[in-house]
């Protein structure tokens, strides 16, 4: 998502540093107010983060199930980013290089998963899949199933990932000047060429920042799988069930564990996209 | 070996008409024009980077009009330099090399004379990032010249430099064109730079085409009153023929020896005008009287605005000049001009 | 949230236009990926909004539980957007004034919430409520609980939306240049004073932004909210009990309205923000 | 008016060094330096709008140094005008006035006195986005003095501006200081804008002052090279004193007449240099002899490097000198400069 993805990509605009002038009562007002806010996000996560023990942690950990689910809920979120990755690089491409009637349009389109309540997506997809519309005559000929398959999982997560990854690719393609693949192709490239040689490699930490954030919405979705697939068992569908068999209690390791692999993830990423030669 | 014919870029905001070009082998060419007259619309129309509306262009007796840019086999060359910053300077002069089919490549020897002549040796191999502006650009031109294009196309090529490094390309795109026999189409918007560097030159304005010829011609006998202002000659008025004397600004003066038809406009470069504080001037020198208006110091010279009755002139004094004759602001002062130093049109 | 923030706020850089020049296969097939991904998000809403028969429709609105968990929603998305303001304005202006250590991870917990799964979310601040924290007594002993009550939903609606209303209203803030706020000073006005009269004037299209956003993630949430309030019921939450309990077909008409609820509510927001004299 | 004492800012990448300057009331001062000297520091420190490192600043009288940039009651206009976007001309000038206390209020006639001279009638209910860069300048200036500042400090005012409003505000600048008897510290990177306008110049390098004084006297005897290239003497020589003779680049001439103790550097302006191809100096002229290595064309003059054995001379001779003289790239040239040029320090 954006948000995250302007701290993480882009560089920012030269510091102004912390002046202190006489008469700031206002800044100081400002920074209770920001305290405040801080604490109201940071404590519920760290209670939560240090109200079981150890000893619950690693019986759950050995769980099966646990496992199983926290598994699903990273590979379907591969999954999707892959998905986004692949179908969204041209069209975020495309709206990055051309100005054409009806972009602001397409634009909102883009952005309609974002603001779409999480269960209308799930319920969404499914009309789609039904039996009584074409399309979804032809998944099923094919043994395509959306309803509570791997595959229905895959598709709600893409479907609410997207959006992360082509604005952040637009953005990175943006900051890439069309100057230099003009200049490569007056020194005799193709498009393609210009694309993969020029613009992929000044661009491919906004491209990498896209794929962890729409892999991050992806993994958090909640709303759209339990509509499409309460079973296979995605990590918070597990949480949610352990919630409500059993109380908070009993959610709190699974939820510790899930944000454990989430962060786990992203930290990996984020070294394997460190040494790569040549930053732009 | 560049033949643009009636080229037409159509923008809602911005239009190219009728451009018509032509460059010869091995010429330098420069097309004149302030910011946004559309000078790089033309160049890019003829690398192929922009569609025209109209027109045809021929590139080595080749109609390259439709052709996809990649396929031209023309360089070009930014005022930004356009280095890709993520290859080193290496990379990035064989970056296009690839693409030259094996019959056609370039021998070795050429690609290392031209890292010679730019003196590209010590930094082959860094990141363009830290290099500086003069680096940057020469490493640019040894980028697109390595492909051996049958024209280089130069965008302000020495507009983002500082002016230590602005000579220092600039002498270099005087050799590359003298030891290379390269075809070199530059936009510029600096008359000096143009008149250095270049044969030929055309000036460009709201997309039109003014004038086109020698580089002394149009400084010397510019054809509107856009060129006249455009290389100097700050002073124009509307003026007219009465058989053999030219009458301006309220003044009749005999003809300059150029004049031809009935010109309309009549220019003086401020340089020319002499000011003194007695009308002293000698026999075919047109004098007139008037009132200093403003002096402005600027650099080794003094620009005076000196208003006669009907006109105000622009006039360049010299340090020196200034000292010796001791104007001042609101000085009442005659002014005089050589009838020969008027350019009619 | 900033990718529509992009797309609504910021000017664009001047078009390039759609220059087809000669030998573009690669925007064909760009184009053809772009299509098919519009499809994907496009058909599945489009089929949803037109499988109900107008009568469903009407009748749906009829129904006052229906039409309760309507006004419940967006009762508290507005709040948790209000909320979001009051608090969110002071650390974003903080963020993008100042420069100090740490400022990294102070933007990496503002865009935790985007990264959690959401029923963690409700799990984590069910954690900190609980009796058995000090806060949790403190609260409980003011009369406030969390555990299914409008509070509660306020709570965990706010703890999602906050990061949109941040991120949008830093990038305003951000470009409002310092300079006019130092003019302002050396007329004599107060860090306060040039804040009201300079900054905000420059930069409200953004926080109007960003309240939209906030405003927009807040309604659409369910994952957090389920866990932490069935009772009283949001609609997202209603749609997914008629869905367990009826099916498909009768939960489509509840999201439909759902859905044009948002759109209208997000149309009025626009038509009250465009008239207003002196755009930036 | 103003006094600092020893003001110096340190930050990581940069650093202002014990800057004391004093600054007369109704004087115009005029703080000159190269981009990144800190000259805006300087002006932010005054204004309140920098902390300083340590140091003192004192304005009318009272120490500000700790006191809000609200409370100094210090005008600023910067380069790039700063004007509210979302505010009329006259909501723009009317800005600061609810916070000057009622009894302090200026009279009305002030306010439409700088209406009437500033020329902002015609666009007082004009917003700022439309104007031109000399309108929104004049609406800057306006809004500064509105709140009668006991000093005005402009940031570069005419850097941002086109050729013609510059000569416009440069005028106004110059009238409002003589009619309304502020005092104005000006920061420039422009010798001839300075001169033009300041009374007493600063120059400023690499954060530290390196010369103060009254323009003239800083335009003919700067005290060290970095002012002398900055004031236009291009040729910098290190050199030494002989008895009553001055020896520097392999020549021995008399001294010039200012010349006290032992100077280690000799400079010279390109415009006192005279190029001839016959030795025909006149008695007092220094001459020596050497080949002309570059000449660029540049405005109404030529620049041309002579190299003579031991040192490269860089002189500037106007178009007519040049076509009178036929100097060519490559010619061996006499080169000469009456010895009273010579500036030593």
């Amino acid at each position: 998502m954006s948000p995250s993805h302007e701290n993480t990509c882009r560089v920012r605009p030269g510091g102004e540093g912390i002046r202190l002038l006489p008469g700031n009562r206002f800044f100081y007002l400002n920074g209770f107010f920001s305290v405040i806010i801080l604490l109201f996000i940071l404590l519920p996560l760290l209670r939560m983060v240090t109200q079981p023990s150890l000893t619950d942690l690693l019986a759950t950990i050995r769980d099966p199930e646990v496992l199983a689910s926290l598994w699903l809920s990273i590979y379907t979120a591969g999954a999707a980013a892959f998905l986004s990755l692949l179908f969204g690089t041209p069209l975020a491409y495309l709206l990055a290089r051309h100005e054409f009637i009806g972009k602001k349009l397409v634009e909102s389109i883009i952005d309609l998963p974002i603001m779409i309540p999480h269960p209308v997506v799930g319920i969404a997809l499914l009309s789609l899949a039904g039996r009584n519309h074409w399309l979804g005559k032809v998944m099923a000929s094919l043994g395509v199933t959306i309803m509570g398959s791997v595959t229905g999982i895959i598709a709600v997560m893409t479907f609410v990932g997207l959006p992360f990854y082509i604005n952040s690719a637009k953005a990175g393609f943006e900051g890439v000047p069309v100057r230099f693949e003009r200049v490569a192709r007056s020194l005799g490239a193709g498009p393609a060429s210009a694309f993969f040689r020029v613009t992929v490699p000044l661009s491919w930490r906004h491209l990498l920042c896209g794929v962890i954030l729409c892999a991050a919405r992806a993994v958090s979705e909640f709303g759209a799988v339990v509509i499409v697939a309460y079973h296979p068992m995605i990590a918070p569908v597990l949480m949610f069930e352990r919630f409500t068999a059993y109380g908070l209690k009993y959610s709190q390791p699974v939820a510790v564990w899930l944000i454990l692999a989430c962060l786990g993830l992203f930290l990996l990423m984020r070294l394997v996209a460190r040494p790569m030669r040549r930053v732009p | 070996m560049i033949a643009v014919e009636n080229l037409s870029v159509v923008w809602p905001e911005f239009q190219l008409r009728e451009i018509s070009l032509h460059i010869e082998r091995g010429e330098f060419f420069a097309l004149l024009g302030p910011t946004g007259a559309g000078k790089t619309v033309v160049l890019e129309s003829i690398a192929g980077l922009v569609r025209p509306t109209s027109g045809s262009i021929r590139v080595a007796g080749r109609d390259v009009t439709r052709l996809a840019p990649e396929l031209r086999n023309i360089g070009i060359v930014y005022q930004d330099y356009a280095l890709f910053p993520h290859l080193t300077v290496l990379e990035n002069i064989r970056f296009g090399l690839r693409y030259v089919p094996p019959t056609d490549r370039p021998a070795p020897s050429w690609l290392d004379g031209l890292i010679d002549l730019l003196d590209l040796q010590r930094i082959l191999h860094r990141l363009p990032l830290n290099l500086s502006g003069g680096e940057k650009q020469r490493a640019s031109l040894a980028r697109a010249l390595a492909v051996q294009p049958t024209v280089l196309l130069l965008d302000e090529p020495l507009a983002a430099l500082d002016p230590r490094f602005r000579d220092e390309i600039r002498h270099t795109l005087k050799q590359l064109h003298e030891q290379f026999d390269i075809t070199l189409l530059m936009v510029t918007h600096d008359f000096d730079e143009a008149r250095y560097l270049a044969g030929r030159i055309g000036v460009l304005c709201n997309g039109r085409l003014e004038q086109v010829g020698p580089a002394a011609e149009v400084f010397q006998r510019p054809a509107t009153p856009f060129v006249a202002g455009f290389v100097g000659m700050k002073n124009i008025f509307p003026g007219r023929r009465c058989d053999d004397r030219l009458e301006f600004a309220g003044l009749s003066c005999p003809l300059p020896g150029e004049v031809v038809g009935n010109p309309d406009h009549v220019a003086l470069r401020p340089e020319d005008i002499v000011l003194r504080h007695q009308a002293s001037f000698a026999a075919p020198m047109v004098t007139c009287h008037g009132t200093i208006e403003r002096i402005v110091p600027a650099g080794f010279w003094h620009e005076c605005t000196v208003r006669c009755d009907a006109a105000r002139f622009s006039a360049v004094l010299s340090r020196r000049a200034m000292v010796e004759g001791g104007f001042q602001e609101g000085d009442m002062v005659f002014l005089g001009f050589e009838p020969a130093a008027l350019h009619a049109f």
